[in-house]
């Protein structure tokens, strides 16, 4: 059996990051776009927790939580801006944002 | 003595000044009473000083005041009146009071008359400056104010096109030689480090050939202009369209020989230079010639008399050329009178025929205006240079140098040139006096003109008779201790003679035919088509030529030079290169489309080209190329998505 | 008070035009011409305190501004900078007492004040960034003058002149900085101090590379070609006034700094560049002298007038001797004097016509005679007539060049020919001939307003034409001063050579000054 | 297994955490001001804002003597850093909100003023960007990073019109990417060195000689790309003129200045040992990205039709200009980022609060956004001194003296000359003559244009009030008589940039 190490935590917080970035790229629905950069900042929690037990520091577990916390008021703040955009338009795709270019 | 030396100077800038004052009012007689007494005023003053000079007396030097210092240059307005220079003051203010005079009569109804006094004036202000400045800069500035008065004087009916643009043509022209005298003075500068004639002579001793003869080539450029030597000659000709009496005093008698003039102050230079003096001669013999050929068929009363005078400058310049510096003012003084004397008949005569210029439209004048008659076969004589009139002494003397110094060619030219301008000069005086009054058919009704201008003129008749005999001996004796006495005396008695008098026949005979051929103005018309006569007629193709080949193209490379060039080139790059930020800020803005996916991946794709930079960094330069095409695909992905 | 007559010449036309908004609008007129009249007393106080025989700058102030990074308030003149101070202040002077009737002639009051002080300011400027900061400052007004009152294409022509002269001065900037970095490397010690600017001795490599950013920035203001094109647009569509300014102050400010900086700051730069600059200002009088000819505009023949003419200062700023830098400044004051007239000139027949083309005029000499003569004075004085005040300073300007190069001088001299054609092409053009357009018919001849601008510059042109010397002498004294410093100053043997020590030629030429 | 942990209050030294607590405690008690009487009038929150903003100045002005004596100054478990930067970068923030929140009192009534969470939410923000640049610890930098983020998010929508969700949304979506990004690259960082305090990464990093320099240039990488959302290089700079659009005028000026001078200071203490210890590729990314930040934005800003968006595109400039300065990274440059700084506060406040002061509660027929060029035309015939004011900003703005911002890019360009920088100085002069082209386009609107119509022209100036024109007056003095306040500055903050070893 093969035996987990960093690397694997850290590749998988690579892929999970890149899994994130790609949906940051390609939702147009805005709700699923938050949810993509959740997988963003959760992508990096587990990298945290990861590298904190390999340093035997706590540092990075501290950074995780404060990532969570974070990543809670951004929703809340963002869902809070989603709901108004949806009362006001009646949609929450983002190709309906477009009233500012140039 | 200074002070009759200011009074020359500077009463014909008073003059001018107060006619200038009442410039744009309608004539007042005054004027030009008040400009002609002080003109006479100059004369007499000039007069006096004559006297002194003549008397040995000294040399008067005055310094009236600082003009420019600056470094180690130091130019005053000084004035000197020496044996040289007082001749030129005497045929400077001789010439102009006889022609201020002159045209209180001949201006009589024109509307500027007022100006035209004030002009006149100010013409012979910068004249004297010229003549008496003691530095080439002082002489620059005379040099530079006659040509303006020429300007004025020449475009006076400024309503006529043809004057304007003789006036200008005249300016402009002057200007190209006034170019290569400053380069002759700043030349002068630099190696002797003054401008006073009397530094920058003793300095030349001093001073390599070759320079000298820089100078002494930028100089004589510089006299061609104001002298219309070949091939700067043709403004004056056309300087004809200018009032008659102005013909006479500037474009006869004075501005023109200032070129002389400047040869024969500059006579230590050219001293030194004897080849550069070889080339004036030659150039002026050339220019005899070929002047005196134009007048043989022209059909235009004062240009023929014109071409006379570039004839007789070209005679000048043989003689300054040959070091015969006191032949060559001599023939300038004598040539001022006859020639202005004959220019102001010819003005009687445009008075008496209404401005017709065309003397096969006249014909036995001499009946109506008997002194005019007299006075211009008076000059023509002169002109000719038959004994014992003012030319022969004056032009006799330069065939001698000619031929003493060896110069045979020079002396033929010389010698047919005299022929034919005795041939022309009494082809004019046939057509205009005698023969049939072929006016009438033109309804003509000729009448002399005031009798004052008639005795205006006729100081300059009895110089025109008696200037040669009466004053040779003594001018002589005053201008050589000036200039290089050198005597030209044929030898041998029998050469002598023979020449003086075959020259005199020669002349003569060319008078009788003259006179005969043209008594009854038959106009040839086989010699009408002749190649030659289309030649002379045309002057010689130039003014044609430079019609077309300088004047047009100057004014097409202009053209090109302003809509092309400036506008099309210079200015539109710099319009360009500020378009380019404008058009590119245009082409690009779009890619801020709004989308907010658009604008997320922008960051994403800034993030990735840095990685992928990051990765060519770490890794090496085939990454990096690898980096910029994946890079550049992104972008195009991204900018094809946003045209969609 | 002549402690600080400097500070007061800079502020009190800017305190004024502050006060000016204050002033009603039917008697601002009077308040700008008492205005300008008090400043140009004060200048003739100026000139009148000031000693030719002292070497050096005179009415020297100094207030630190940045101490921090070497930037003070550092005024004084010397005589190149003191005639172009008064001329400005003349011609400020004349300009404001013969507006004519302009709409919102407050503002147009106001801005002039302004431009009266920036124009001061760059002339007595001793500090690099103060010198930079009236420098720019001037533009503004220039901008607003141009942009509100000007023709048809004003803000094209505003925007351009604003921008490309903008952008000239940011270079300049860049070498300034890089300047008072070089001192500080040599001393340790940050200073704009043009003064203490002098005392340093740059390799030539790097007084090239300086050279070049000063150059463009004063290049483009002066204009040389080929950064000249903003120029007749700026003219075209300016207001009389404006062209008026532009031509006889502005445009000074580049030939000025050539003096004040590039000259005394790098010699050897001077030597390296001396002959293609020339060649620049050769093309400068002769390109732009047929393109003057070609023009229909008359004001645009004056404008093109001004490159030609600058071209000539130019020429004589890099004769780097005592006559042609002597002749360059003279002819800055001259130029001003007669394109100032000029375009003074073209704007009475514009207030009449409204009309600048010259195919619509002909034969105005009949009809307006007195302003015919005026005319052609000025004319022959911009054409260099001798015993005008525009020949000293062209004639010494070549003749110091002569010195350099004998070839150039000559292509240079074609000036008197070129500008001639052009000149009288347009004179005749004009002037000449019959009036054949109804409408200048019954043009009024020049009204005393006008004459009161005229008047006076004409007088100059022909004072100073003959009598240079309360110009000439001051000038000559500080230039002398200059390129001694150039000689002492001059590391390569190149520079030494072209460039002679005015006081030992005193010493060494037997003909020099004994009269 | 853990042993207890001892911690003395002396040691924590909270007084460092005065400021940021001055600004909650002040935010907390607005919220219970208005719990307990609901209804206040919208001055009295104002002038309270003020008042705790007074007291965090006094309270950062506290430090001032202990940083120059002691040169920095540790506290709270010694995350919190107080040094030289933090103070300058406090007194610019706090100082620059002192400035901003009176703007609230205008003369037309905008809803988002009335409520009191507006107050809090906006000294919220403030703490935030405090605790960004009081502090080298990555985490409470993140920490202050999204707390002045997301109450910025909330402010901007708080207005309360469609462009203005619009670009809450925007702007947090954008926001919450770069979260990500400053979070991943935090978590390389930790990596690499084992820690997240940004003084010991770069002596872990210095020790092992940059072994990993790929991993690091990773971690820099995004870093760069979260910072420089804030700082809104390009191409991270797309949120910009969309947000300040949809923001209000007042707001969009507060942006343009507050979170990018916090962004700066990061940015300072994180690139600054990276380009020292001869990371050459930062350099050339870096030189890169300001120049193309300060060019690419000038020439979009050339095309604009709207002044504001016109102005966004301006303040991109600015930053690009300012990010210079860290490229460079002289004790010069970096004293020339803060004078920059401080100068360009003046202006550019003042130029937004002139676009605040016209700003129309409807927009007008055939007006597709609140401040088009159109709209100054002829000003100066309506209202010469707002005209004239309006001039002055811009020429400020232009770089052209003796005005405002000259000194500073005088002084930058002076420092990139001083660190021998030659054509980096060359293209930020020639920017600056780009840049010349779109200040001017507006006072050619406003000074040789005529009105095109008059009632839209008699309605400018409609939201001006008393302490609003007090503020335009303020920034127009500043930026006038700059070259007074120069000198002090320039030594001052010197000092403080030296003492903190930047």
């Amino acid at each position: 059996m093969m035996e987990i190490t960093l690397s694997h935590y850290l590749i998988l917080s690579t892929i999970l990051f890149a899994i994130g970035l790609v949906g940051v790229l390609k939702r147009t629905n805005l709700l699923m776009l938050f949810f993509a950069t959740e997988i963003l900042l959760n992508a990096v929690n587990i990298g945290f927790a990861a590298i904190s037990r390999y340093y035997g520091d706590l540092t990075g577990q501290m950074f995780a939580f404060f990532v969570i916390a974070i990543a809670a008021s951004e929703v809340a703040v963002g869902l809070g801006l989603l709901i108004i955009w949806f009362k006001r338009s009646g949609d929450i795709d983002l190709t309906s944002m477009t009233s500012m270019k140039g | 003595m200074e002070f009759y030396l200011y009074l020359a100077l500077f009463s014909p800038l008073v003059g001018s000044l107060v006619a200038g004052l009442f410039g744009a009012r309608p004539k007042t007689l005054l004027t030009g009473l008040f400009t002609s007494t002080l003109l006479f005023t100059a004369l007499v003053s000039s007069t006096i000083l004559l006297v002194h000079i003549l008397d040995g007396g000294d040399i008067i030097h005055v310094e009236l005041m600082t003009w420019m210092a600056t470094g180690d240059l130091y130019i005053p307005f000084g004035f000197v009146v020496d044996q040289v220079s007082v001749v030129m003051m005497m045929v400077v203010t001789l010439v102009s009071t006889v022609v201020h005079i002159y045209s209180i009569g001949y201006m009589d109804h024109d509307k500027g008359f007022n100006r035209f006094f004030s002009y006149l004036s100010a013409f012979v202000f910068s004249m004297m400056i010229l003549v008496m400045s003691d530095n080439f800069a002082g002489l620059f500035i005379g040099w530079e104010g006659v040509g303006l008065c020429s300007w004025l004087l020449i475009g006076f009916w400024y309503h006529k096109e043809s004057a304007t643009w003789a006036a200008n043509e005249a300016f402009i022209m002057n200007r190209i030689a006034d170019l290569a005298m400053l380069i002759g003075m700043f030349l002068i500068y630099w190696t002797t480090g003054s401008l006073q004639y009397d530094i920058a002579f003793a300095e030349f001793a001093h001073v390599d050939v070759e320079t000298l003869t820089t100078i002494g080539i930028f100089l004589f450029i510089g006299a061609m202009g104001k002298s219309a030597q070949f091939p700067l000659h043709t403004w004056l000709a056309d300087a004809m369209e200018g009032p008659t009496p102005v013909s006479a005093l500037i474009h006869a008698a004075t501005m023109v020989t200032a070129g002389v003039y400047l040869v024969v102050r500059a006579n230590p230079l050219y001293d030194l230079i004897p080849d550069v003096g070889y080339f004036i001669a030659s150039l002026g013999a050339f220019v005899a010639m070929f002047a005196a050929s134009m007048a043989l068929v022209n059909r235009d009363m004062k240009r023929i008399i014109a071409y006379s005078t570039l004839s007789q400058l070209g005679y000048m310049f043989v003689a300054a050329g040959l070091g015969a510096y006191w032949v060559a003012l001599f023939h300038l003084m004598a040539h001022a009178f006859f020639k202005a004397l004959l220019f102001l008949g010819a003005g009687n005569v445009m008075h008496a025929m209404d401005d017709e210029l065309d003397p096969f439209k006249m014909g036995g004048l001499k009946k109506h205006m008997k002194w005019t008659w007299i006075m211009m076969t008076l000059a023509s004589v002169a002109l000719a240079g038959i004994y014992p009139l003012a030319g022969f002494f004056s032009k006799d003397l330069i065939l001698e140098v000619a031929f003493v110094e060896h110069h045979y060619i020079l002396y033929a030219v010389l010698l047919i040139t005299a022929m034919m301008t005795a041939f022309y000069s009494f082809r004019l005086i046939s057509l205009i006096f005698h023969g049939t009054e072929r006016h009438k058919q033109h309804g003509f009704h000729p009448h002399e003109t005031y009798t004052f201008v008639l005795i205006a003129m006729s100081p300059l008749a009895i110089l025109a008779l008696v200037a040669g005999f009466l004053f040779k001996g003594s001018y002589i004796e005053m201008v050589t201790t000036l200039l290089p006495a050198t005597e030209y005396h044929i030898h041998s008695p029998i050469v002598f003679w023979i020449m003086t008098i075959g020259t005199q026949l020669l002349v003569g005979l060319s008078i009788a035919y003259a006179y005969r051929k043209y008594e009854h103005a038959k106009i040839d018309k086989k010699i009408e088509d002749n190649f030659f006569y289309k030649l002379l007629i045309n002057q010689w193709y130039i003014p044609h030529f430079y019609e077309e080949y300088i004047t047009k193209p100057y004014r097409e490379l202009s053209m090109i030079a302003w809509k092309q060039v400036d506008l099309k080139i210079v200015d539109a790059s710099v319009d360009g290169i500020a378009n380019i930020f404008y058009k590119t800020g245009e082409a690009t803005h779009n890619m801020q489309d709004g989308n907010l996916s658009t604008m997320l991946r922008w960051m994403v794709a800034g993030t990735a080209v840095l990685l992928i930079l990051a990765v060519a960094f770490t890794t090496g330069y085939l990454m990096l190329l690898l980096a910029f095409i994946v890079g550049y695909l992104y972008v195009n992905r991204l900018r094809r998505e946003y045209v969609r | 008070m002549l402690d600080n007559i400097l500070t007061i010449l800079i502020f009190f036309p800017a305190l004024a035009a502050m006060l000016g908004f204050v002033v009603e609008k039917g008697s601002i007129r009077a308040f700008g011409v008492s205005v300008a009249t008090v400043e140009f007393v004060l200048s003739l106080a100026l000139w009148y305190a000031y000693d030719p025989s002292v070497v050096g700058m005179q009415f020297m102030e100094s207030m630190p501004l940045i101490p921090a990074f070497g930037i003070n308030y550092l005024l004084g003149i010397d005589a190149i900078s003191l005639f172009i101070i008064v001329l400005a202040t003349f011609i400020t002077l004349i300009g404001i007492a013969t507006l004519g009737e302009v709409k919102n002639i407050k503002n147009m009051i106001i801005t002039l004040l302004f431009l009266e002080m920036t124009m001061i300011g760059v002339f007595s400027a001793l500090d690099a960034i103060v010198f930079y900061v009236f420098w720019e400052l001037s533009l503004v007004p220039m901008l607003y003058l141009i942009g509100a009152w000007g023709g048809p294409k004003r803000i094209y022509a505003s925007i351009k002149f604003f921008l490309y002269t903008f952008t000239g001065s940011l270079i300049m900037l860049v070498g300034m900085l890089f300047m008072a970095y070089f001192y500080y490397q040599a001393t340790g010690a940050w200073s704009f101090s043009i003064l203490e600017w002098y005392r340093l001795v740059l390799p030539e490599n790097l007084q090239l590379w300086l050279f070049v950013a000063f150059f463009m920035g004063f290049a483009i203001k002066v204009p040389m070609f080929p950064f000249h094109t903003w120029l007749p647009y700026a003219h075209g569509q300016a207001p009389t006034i404006g062209s008026v300014i532009l031509a006889a102050i502005l445009l000074k400010m580049g030939t000025y700094a050539f003096v004040r900086f590039s000259l005394p700051m790098f010699p050897d730069a001077a030597v390296f560049f001396m002959i293609p600059i020339a060649i620049i200002a050769i093309i400068m009088i002769i390109y732009t002298a047929m393109v003057a000819y070609a023009q229909e505009d008359i004001k645009q023949v004056v404008a093109y007038s001004s490159v030609s003419h600058m071209g000539v200062i130019i020429l004589g700023t890099f004769a780097l001797n005592v006559e042609g830098i002597t002749g360059s400044v003279f002819l800055m004051i001259a130029h001003g004097v007669v394109s100032g007239a000029l375009f003074f000139l073209v704007g009475v027949i514009y207030d009449r016509r409204h009309t600048k083309m010259m195919s619509e005029f002909g034969g105005l000499a009949h009809v307006m005679p007195r302003y015919a003569t005026i005319f052609g004075v000025m004319m022959m004085a911009s054409v260099g007539l001798p015993l005008t005040i525009n020949f000293i300073g062209e004639f010494l300007s070549l003749l110091g060049f002569y010195k350099q190069s004998h070839i150039l001088t000559l292509l240079a001299g074609t000036a008197i020919i070129v500008g001639a054609i052009y000149m009288l092409t347009a004179y005749k053009k004009a002037f000449f001939g019959e009036v054949t357009n109804e409408k200048n018919k019954n043009l009024p001849d020049v009204n005393k307003r006008e004459m009161f601008a005229l008047i006076p510059l004409v007088i100059i042109t022909i004072w100073l034409g003959i009598y240079p010397k309360p110009v000439l002498e001051p000038i000559n004294n500080s230039v002398e001063a200059i390129v001694s410093l150039m000689n002492e100053k001059a590391i390569t043997q190149e520079a030494k050579n072209r460039i002679p020590d005015p006081m030992a030629a005193k010493v060494s030429t037997p003909h020099g000054g004994t009269h | 297994m853990l042993e207890p942990v001892n911690i003395s209050i002396q040691s924590l030294n909270l007084v460092t955490l005065a400021p940021m607590l001055i600004a909650i405690v002040g935010a907390l008690s607005i919220i219970v001001i208005d719990l307990v009487k609901g209804g206040l009038d919208k001055s009295l929150y104002v002038m309270l804002t003020v008042l705790f903003l007074f007291l965090d100045l006094g309270a950062i002005f506290n430090f001032i003597e202990t940083v120059s004596a002691n040169g920095t100054l540790l506290g709270f478990f010694d995350v919190i850093l107080i040094d030289g930067l933090a103070i300058l970068s406090q007194l610019i923030i706090v100082g620059a909100s002192i400035i901003f929140i009176p703007l609230s009192l205008t003369s037309k009534r905008f809803h988002e003023y009335n409520y009191p969470e507006y107050y809090a939410l906006f000294l919220f923000m403030i703490a935030g960007f405090q605790f960004m640049v009081a502090s080298d610890n990555l985490i409470l930098i993140f920490v202050g990073l999204e707390t002045a983020s997301l109450a910025l998010y909330a402010l901007i929508a708080m207005h309360n019109r469609e462009k203005s969700f619009e670009a809450a949304v925007k702007y947090f979506t954008m926001g919450a990417l770069a979260a990500g990004f400053y979070s991943f690259s935090s978590m390389v960082f930790y990596a690499l060195t084992g820690s997240i305090e940004i003084n010991q990464i770069a002596a872990v990093l210095a020790a092992d000689g940059y072994a990993n320099i790929g991993y690091v240039l990773v971690a820099v990488i995004f870093m760069l790309a979260s910072l420089g959302f804030k700082l809104s290089l390009v191409p991270f700079h797309t949120w910009t003129p969309d947000v300040y659009e949809g923001s209000s005028a007042a707001l969009a000026g507060y942006m343009s200045i507050v979170p990018k001078i916090a962004a700066f200071v990061v940015a300072m203490r994180l690139f600054e040992f990276l380009i020292h210890s001869g990371v050459v590729w930062l350099e050339i990314v870096l030189y890169a990205a300001v120049v193309l930040t300060m060019t690419a934005a000038n020439i979009w800003a050339l095309v604009q039709k709207d002044v504001k968006r016109m102005l966004a595109y301006s303040s991109i400039s600015h930053a690009g200009f300012a990010m210079a300065a860290i490229l460079i990274g002289t004790t010069q440059s970096n004293s020339a980022l803060f004078l920059y700084w401080i100068l360009f506060v003046f202006t550019n406040l003042g130029a937004f609060t002139m676009l605040w002061v016209s700003r129309q509660k409807t927009l007008l027929p055939g007006q597709s956004s609140d401040h088009p060029y159109e709209k100054f035309a002829g000003m100066v015939k309506t209202m010469p001194l707002a005209a004239t004011m309006m001039a002055l900003f811009m020429l400020s703005l232009a770089g052209i003296p003796p005005f405002g911002i000259f000194w500073g890019k005088l002084y930058l360009i002076g420092s990139a000359v001083s660190a021998e920088y030659p054509m980096l100085a060359l293209i930020m002069a020639l920017n600056s003559a780009i840049a010349g082209y779109y200040y001017l386009k507006l006072i050619i609107y406003m000074f040789m244009k005529e009105p095109i119509d008059n009632a839209s022209s008699s309605s400018y100036m409609l939201n001006a009030s008393l302490p609003l024109k007090t503020i335009i007056g303020l920034a127009a003095l500043a930026t006038i008589f700059s070259v007074a306040m120069v000198n002090p500055l320039m030594e001052f903050i010197t000092a403080m940039v030296y003492n903190s070893g930047y």
